[in-house]
């Protein structure tokens, strides 16, 4: 049985140099940033030779880099940040449908606030066409903010051409590229956005750890109250280890992005081509060729995710889904649902990530061991019975 | 910690009883694979108790365990026995779910249910249905 | 010259025995919690096994933990979330005067959002009188958050007493317990608090990680949005090692909180007694006995604190103070302000903080350092010379 | 990361000029402790030009290290010389300032200033003041 970890979406492993880049501020250089006397000093010079990292990761200046304890903390910072301190201009905001839930939930909790929420739609790729970001632009919008990729089925965003868009209207705009940063080349001038959100422990850096990188001169309210860390936009004691961590983990992102990238994508697209070859009535999902390098995502017909999860543990293979049941919420995910995949359909969701430890041979171990898995499924399946006889899909 | 206790996974991994029974005496169908669940009980019923049953199900490792649960339960039970395996029972008889698969365990013994009350429909012994007889 | 930390309050040292608890959530079992595979299951496990060990070291119950990344973003949740949950049954909330930033300015954003806000003062010894809470208390009061004891002056506060009054007004009672929590017992079940905020960095846990106890109940709204982690009440992927670590740090802080108190308030007692023996025009401040076994603080009058610490730390001493000058808001520290301290006395403030390395040789060390920096700045001051001409105290 | 450069830190451990001139030809104060930072500044003046200088300053690190670098950059200088010692030009000599800290330049220019006004009003220099020539 084979340890095959294909679930880096989810969260990677720390690479052993952004382990050690970390370890002497747990023990030694162990002060506060805010600390006056020495063991400030180490802690501060640590946490700043981390911005300029991450800052030149996304293409940005080491003072625009605003360091959070997670993508969620970054997201929602953002969100609720940017709309309150804009909120003089206008109530109107725009996401996609397919943010993550820490946008999307933010932006619901806005409406609750009284602001007006819209949301643009995808397309069968999960592609936002800047054309439904435009339409959906009032005098009164202040706040754009849509992702540069989902995570669940892949989709790189056209950012570049919905900021043009959403810049001609005067709106801020926000872009959640916490599936992305690290692993594909962002430059956040190029891109011409307003504020990005990233995390570490999406490119092999710690948990705990995110930033927000906001644009020279743009307001944003804090959303920690507190002390005057970060130049006062974000209270709390600097978690300096894991702060360290980023910046190794941003560096080493992005020297190595091209190499693996290609390593990803080759292994991604052995398994987008095997599977429907092996598997009958597998659906790839997420876009053919604008997607992220390690996502191959898809839809099992006649069986749940969960199940099939399951089963692939017990063969030593870690996966996730989309399917309603392994949410904790009993509902079948939003982004297959919005690019228009039926109900039942999208409860067969299973998602291969990549990662540096992966090989061909775990694409070989998967498609040996995802059939069978299916089979004894579908052999219990009332949906696969049904179809079998009468050839129809779906529920009752 | 695994989200499901061990009891519960080996109902998952081998699964009593599935399949269907070709001419069954009464079938049950509760849910629907929007919700995520749905489950398919076949019952063949001998002298006023369950000879035989079987089940389809689709759905997450719960639903698994939990028709396999209820398909052991009811086997051998007269049918009045098999109508008080409650929702509890199963969930007790599987030393515990996590809480968001409570509901599993509800449609488990729904489905069971409904297979008894189509058998006795299909008998007329229900008071509604005069259409009894068709076996 | 030594090298001698005083500064446990800015933040302490991780023991080698919580970073080795730490260490395998990193690179081996690095999974993501809410994760269905075994990756999952062993995150799962640190965490839960992680929450035992907090709820235990506060007497509380496992699942009433929440985990945050900080001290700052647990009262943040708490003023905000409780206030935010409760509004239907009124708009005020009490505070005390001397509250930590995260607590006092949190409950500002709250009167920005319309809710009323009252601040109950402190005596000289930074003390809350329970008869000043009670009489702050109106029918539309849904929150008081009084802090469990102060970081700068070291004071514990009657939290009991103060619960006791709350309780009967029907509002809810948080405590901001960061200070406080494995440094001295706490037990919420006696206290009679409904809500307890904590962070690891304060007793030998790393930076990035708090909690906040929430008694079994009572209603909250969560500050971050997103997935549904932490039983939906705060969204963001588990930081798994560091929430081990600060379970591992709630276990030893539990097990040798009695012979840890006895020696830091035995070095304490020793700072506390000598410096004003060989200083003139010292000044201790926070409770005489109602504080916390290892702050040691002062003020020392006619000169600043940053240079005091500045020239300390020249000589390998490394300590905090609440001057205007070290606060990056330059205003003197609004604890001492409150307990009725003139600002230019609050300048001069000097706070000393013991922890597990420091022998009774620092304070000797510390006892020899002083005087000459003292001397010196002094020689310097216009005040001092004020005071030797006229024996005026204050500025002009 | 230190947060004072090392020309900072060099005039705070070692600050010149300290001290008070007894009958002193102008004394410039600024500041108040309440804020946190107070100088008072004397200077000596021969043939219109500044033949000493001396403060006394309570106040953070950056004040002390202003406070000495004003005294050198004053020294010798013409009245009309020092009167152009600016808040930037003192931290530009200390090679910068933190953020936070940019108002003690502004406080040491401000004293210097003070303390020729000072001067030049006992002189009876100045506009308004006819009560020269005290000393
Ligand atoms: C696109 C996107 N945004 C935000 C997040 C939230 O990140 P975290 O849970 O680490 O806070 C995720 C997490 O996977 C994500 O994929
Ligand atoms: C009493 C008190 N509350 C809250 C905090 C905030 O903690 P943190 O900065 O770690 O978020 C502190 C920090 O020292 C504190 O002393």
């Amino acid at each position: 049985m084979g340890e095959v970890y294909l679930d880096h979406v989810a969260t990677t492993p720390v690479l052993p140099e952004v382990l050690e880049a970390m370890l002497p501020y747990f023990k030694d250089a162990y002060g506060n940033v805010q600390s006056l006397h020495s063991w400030g000093d180490k802690a501060r010079e640590a946490v700043e030779e981390a911005r300029g990292k991450v800052a030149d990761l996304i293409g940005g200046v080491a003072e625009e880099i605003i360091f959070t304890a997670s993508g969620t903390e970054s997201n929602n910072f953002a969100v609720k940040g940017l709309a309150m301190a804009h909120q003089a201009r206008g109530k109107h905001i725009v996401v996609s449908a397919i943010e993550h839930f820490s946008v999307l939930h933010s932006a619901k909790t806005l409406e609750k606030w009284g602001f007006e929420l819209s949301e643009v739609p995808v397309d069968k790729y999960g592609l936002v066409d800047p054309k439904d970001v435009a339409r959906s632009l009032r005098k009164d919008t202040i706040l754009v903010s849509i992702m540069h990729a989902n995570s669940e089925v892949g989709t790189i965003e056209p950012i570049k051409e919905i900021a043009r868009v959403v810049k001609q209207s005067g709106a801020i705009f926000h872009t959640d590229a916490v599936a992305s940063a690290g692993s594909i080349p962002i430059n956040v001038k190029g891109l011409g956005v307003d504020a990005l959100s990233l995390a570490a422990n999406q490119f092999y850096g710690p948990k705990g750890v995110g930033a927000l990188w906001l644009k020279k001169g743009v307001r944003i309210i804090p959303f920690l109250d507190g002390g005057v860390q970060e130049e006062g936009r974000r209270a709390g004691t600097e978690n300096v280890p894991a702060i360290a961590g980023l910046g190794k983990a941003a560096e080493l992102a992005k020297a190595e992005m091209g190499a693996r990238a290609k390593r990803f994508s080759a292994l991604r697209d052995k398994l987008i081509a095997g599977l429907p070859s092996r598997i009958e009535h597998v659906l790839v999902t997420g876009h053919p060729t604008k997607r992220l390098p390690g996502n191959a995502s898809f839809c099992v017909e006649f069986i749940e995710g969960e199940a099939m999860l399951m089963l692939l543990n017990s063969q030593g293979i870690a996966v996730s889904s989309g399917s309603a049941c392994t949410s904790r919420a009993l509902k079948a995910s939003h982004v297959l649902i919005a690019m228009g995949i039926p109900h039942e359909i999208a409860q067969g969701s299973l998602l291969f990530s990549f990662g540096l430890d992966n090989t061909g041979e775990d694409v070989d171990y998967v498609l040996e061991t995802m059939p069978p898995i299916v089979d004894r499924l579908r052999q219990m399946s009332p949906l696969y019975a049904k179809f079998l006889k009468d050839k129809s899909r779906g529920g009752k | 910690m695994p989200v499901y206790n061990e009891k519960v996974m080996e109902h998952f991994m081998n699964p009593r009883n599935v399949g269907e029974i070709e001419n069954a005496d009464g079938i049950g169908e509760v849910g629907n694979p929007v919700c995520g669940d749905m489950m398919s009980f076949y019952i063949k019923v001998d002298n006023n108790r369950i000879s035989d049953v079987k089940y389809k199900t689709f759905g997450c490792g719960a639903a698994i365990a939990v028709s396999s649960m209820v398909s052991e339960m009811a086997k051998g039970k007269t049918l009045e026995e098999a109508k008080k395996i409650t929702p509890a029972l199963v969930a007790k008889e599987l030393e515990g779910l996590p809480k968001n698969k409570y509901h599993c365990s509800n449609l488990g013994a729904q489905a069971l249910n409904k297979a008894i009350d189509n058998y006795l429909k299909k008998q007329g012994k229900t008071a509604k249905s005069q259409k009894g007889g068709k076996k």
